[in-house]
């Protein structure tokens, strides 16, 4: 299962690397070459080659995950996030382009199983295998439920997510956009690309989407 | 063969403060290994401290003295020069000894 | 992951202690800490690794006591806080661990597989050298100042080498170092996380490596450190003393400038 | 840096030395003592563990003292150290009442040695540790909660 998910997004990363190539400028403003280019030096290529004769391979964690596709080389370059606005809205449209919704309609699964997989940080580590069930590890940034005290705070908190914001069409499908590629909104934050990126499976996102929005949910109570 | 102990004796009006340092695994005997199987017990069971060759503690320990254990104890009557040496030895028999001169 | 979880846990149960018991309970885990610090386990990995650095090893049957760390042939003493720097004899820019590798290599005749095989300890079983080489003469820097050479071209090639690692977002989760690193007050779980954008939080970080690490009774190195922030990156596995560990140490070193070394440390 | 590393004996085999531990029954370990200490361990909870001990009803004592932070971050490394302040103490133990096997250490106080020792310890979850003392032929102790954040025997 989660080795046929595997493929989609090596996939993906293999396009965007090729798109990268094509365009090495990437759209980046001066602001970004002044940051990677000094005294007549490209130190982002030259980090490039040092990373490629550097990294190796072990089990999962295959050397290519390296490599950039245009949104992480283009952010790579505004760690401070101060993308410029057509910077970003040139990203966000292409992250837009790929959250694919769900094959069958339905958007909530189960909040239990949701709140499972936002308490496991387990998955895609060179310490796991393509049979590990990956987690989503939520808590790591987020606040979510009132229970769970040991919440991070790289990401906005969650809590009372769905109390406030309901369960409209509209709400539904940001959540789930979100959820699936969260660089389509604000590019450059710090929220890996869940869906696009073949990170967890449909079922656990729905999963997850309930956890933010059943009523019954502990993040709603 | 196992590493060396880290000891340090010092003495103040007369009572030496002597802090031990010893490199072992102190397993417990209650954790699993990746495959599930219960990792057996191996610990230090006896350490004996004498100072200039006369015994001054004996401690006897299970599996829940921590890993790389410390042990600490004060003996009246020293001065510097004295020689203190701290001996252990673990259920599966190994042993070590070493000594120090009390500062 | 597990860790990442354990002390998850830790922090968990920290933050729920602290809510019912407050400044007392901040006072008995500040009480816990200086307990433990009284007498480091490290200790233990600085005696054998200064054994190590006098033993006749290998077949060329000879001490590391000609190494040259960068102050000359044999010099240990503040030979840390200087590194990494540029050595002439191997055309590169090595940290410590690199450096070594050079060491065991041309002196004792050690093949650099050998070497490198298992750099990191786990237990009385499976020792590091490294480890232990390292936590002795890192402690012999102790309470000495950062201060990185940066003056060879290729010393300053590599700070820049590792700012653009620091700075790489890559992997299945789009992280870079400076996803986690590069904010102040921020956590993951309840776990601090070192701004190393802040002079303050570089120096505070680097200057605390090695260090005993509690959670696994093992001493771990700056090496070690980047090895497995690296796994939870979701990376490939950085070499052992490749070029690119070294380049983000110089990075981070340099960051770290003037600030006071105190590792060997304790950890959880 | 400190220069009782360097005086430190290379091996456990010097025979001299090993004629001196023989000496006092260290590489006999089965002495009586020992062996009454060992099925103390065995026990399971601490009113065996004590009858092990041959301490079925120890009086609580004020002048036994347990020096240790209430709470410890991580249960793999508890420091905790007892003080007896009672004449002619002959032994300390120290137990923990929620690990699965509560005696964790027993420290026979002969001549010249302070009646205090300090260690450090393993808990599985928050406990009561205990201190025992025998001075004099009785049995004396102290109690104390320890709070635990992470457990150190399973992990």
């Amino acid at each position: 299962m989660k080795k046929m998910l595997l493929y989609p997004a090596l996939f993906a990363v293999t396009l965007a690397v090729a798109g990268c190539t094509a365009s090495p400028a990437g759209g980046a403003g001066d602001a970004a070459a002044a940051a990677t280019r000094s005294g007549g030096t490209d130190w982002r290529q030259a980090a490039l080659d040092v990373m490629r004769g550097s990294f190796r391979d072990r089990g999962i964690a295959t050397k290519d995950r390296i490599e950039q596709d245009d949104l992480q080389r283009v952010c790579s370059q505004y760690p401070d996030g101060d993308v410029p606005k057509e910077v970003a809205a040139r990203l966000e449209k292409a992250q837009e382009a790929t959250i694919r919704q769900p094959a069958d309609g339905e958007y909530l699964g189960d909040w239990r199983a949701g709140e499972r997989i936002a308490q496991t940080g387990v998955g895609w580590q060179w310490t796991d295998t393509a049979q590990t069930v990956a987690g989503g590890n939520c808590y790591a940034c987020h606040q979510l439920s009132k229970a769970e005290l040991s919440f991070g705070n790289l990401g906005p908190s969650l809590y009372n997510y769905g109390k406030v914001r309901g369960q409209s069409d509209a709400v539904v499908k940001y959540t789930w956009g979100r959820l699936w590629n969260s660089q389509a909104y604000n590019a450059c934050n710090n929220m890996p690309r869940f869906g696009h990126k073949g990170l967890l499976t449909e079922a656990q996102l729905k999963d997850l989407m309930a956890l933010l929005l059943d009523p019954a949910s502990p993040v709603n109570q | 063969m196992a590493d060396p102990m880290k000891i340090r004796a010092t003495v103040k009006d007369g009572v030496a403060d002597v802090r031990v340092l010893i490199a072992h695994e102190m397993e417990s005997g209650q954790r699993r290994d990746p495959a599930g199987k219960l990792i057996p017990a191996w610990h230090i069971t006896e350490v004996t401290a004498t100072l200039n060759g006369q015994p001054v503690m004996k401690a006897y320990w299970g599996p829940a003295i921590s890993k790389n254990p410390l042990l600490q104890f004060k003996v009246k009557g020293a001065k510097p020069g004295d020689k203190i040496v701290i001996s252990w030895v673990d259920n599966k028999g190994d042993k070590r000894s070493d000594e120090t001169t009390i500062a | 992951m597990r860790r990442m979880l354990l002390a998850a846990a830790i922090a968990a149960c920290g933050t729920a202690l602290a809510q019912s018991g407050g400044d007392n309970t901040m006072r008995e885990i500040e009480r816990y800490r200086e307990a433990l610090a009284a007498d480091n386990p490290a200790e233990l990995w600085e005696a054998r690794g200064e054994d190590l650095w006098k033993q006749k090893r290998g077949p060329r049957n000879a001490s590391l006591e000609q190494c040259d760390l960068g102050l000359g042939p044999g010099k240990v003493k503040g030979a840390y806080v200087q590194l990494p720097r540029f050595f002439a004899d191997t055309g590169k820019v090595q940290d410590l661990e690199s450096r070594l590798v050079s060491c065991v290599t041309q002196l004792q005749g050690i093949p650099r597989e050998d070497v490198v095989r298992q750099p990191f300890g786990a237990g009385s079983e499976r020792k590091s050298d490294m480890e232990s080489l390292v936590a002795w003469i890192t402690s012999e820097s102790r309470g000495m100042k950062m201060a990185v050479p940066m003056a060879h071209p290729e010393e300053k090639r590599m700070y820049e080498v590792g700012r653009q690692i620091f700075f790489h977002r890559g992997g299945t989760h789009d992280f870079a170092c400076a996803t986690c690193h590069s904010g102040d007050d921020k956590r993951i779980r309840l776990q601090d996380l070192p701004n190393l954008m802040t002079k303050d939080g570089a120096q505070r970080a680097y200057t605390t490596w090695p260090a005993y690490r509690v959670s696994q009774g093992e001493v771990r190195t700056m090496q070690h450190r980047l090895w497995d922030c690296f796994r939870q990156q979701r990376f490939p596995e950085p070499g052992y003393a490749s070029d690119a560990i070294t380049a983000l140490t110089s990075f981070l070193a340099k960051n770290a400038d003037g600030g006071e070394y105190k590792a060997p440390t304790q950890k959880r | 840096m400190n220069p009782t590393r360097r005086q430190t004996l290379q091996a456990a085999g010097g025979t001299g030395l090993m004629a001196a531990l023989a000496a006092f029954g260290l590489s006999v370990p089965v002495t009586a003592r020992a062996q009454g200490v060992a099925g103390a361990f065995q026990a399971k909870s601490v009113s065996d563990a004590l009858k092990g001990l041959g301490a079925a009803a120890p009086a609580e004592s004020k002048d036994v003292v347990i020096n240790s932070p209430d709470i410890a971050e991580n249960g793999a490394v508890v420091p905790v150290a007892i003080k007896s302040n009672i004449p002619k103490t002959e032994s300390i133990m120290l137990l923990v009442d929620k690990n699965p096997q509560p005696l964790a250490g027993a420290y026979d106080v002969l001549a010249g040695m302070e009646p205090e020792v300090s260690s450090r310890i393993k808990m599985g979850q928050s406990s009561d540790v205990i201190a025992l003392v025998k001075a004099d032929g009785k049995y004396y102790m102290a109690k104390k909660e320890i709070k635990i954040t992470l457990g150190g025997c399973g992990g």
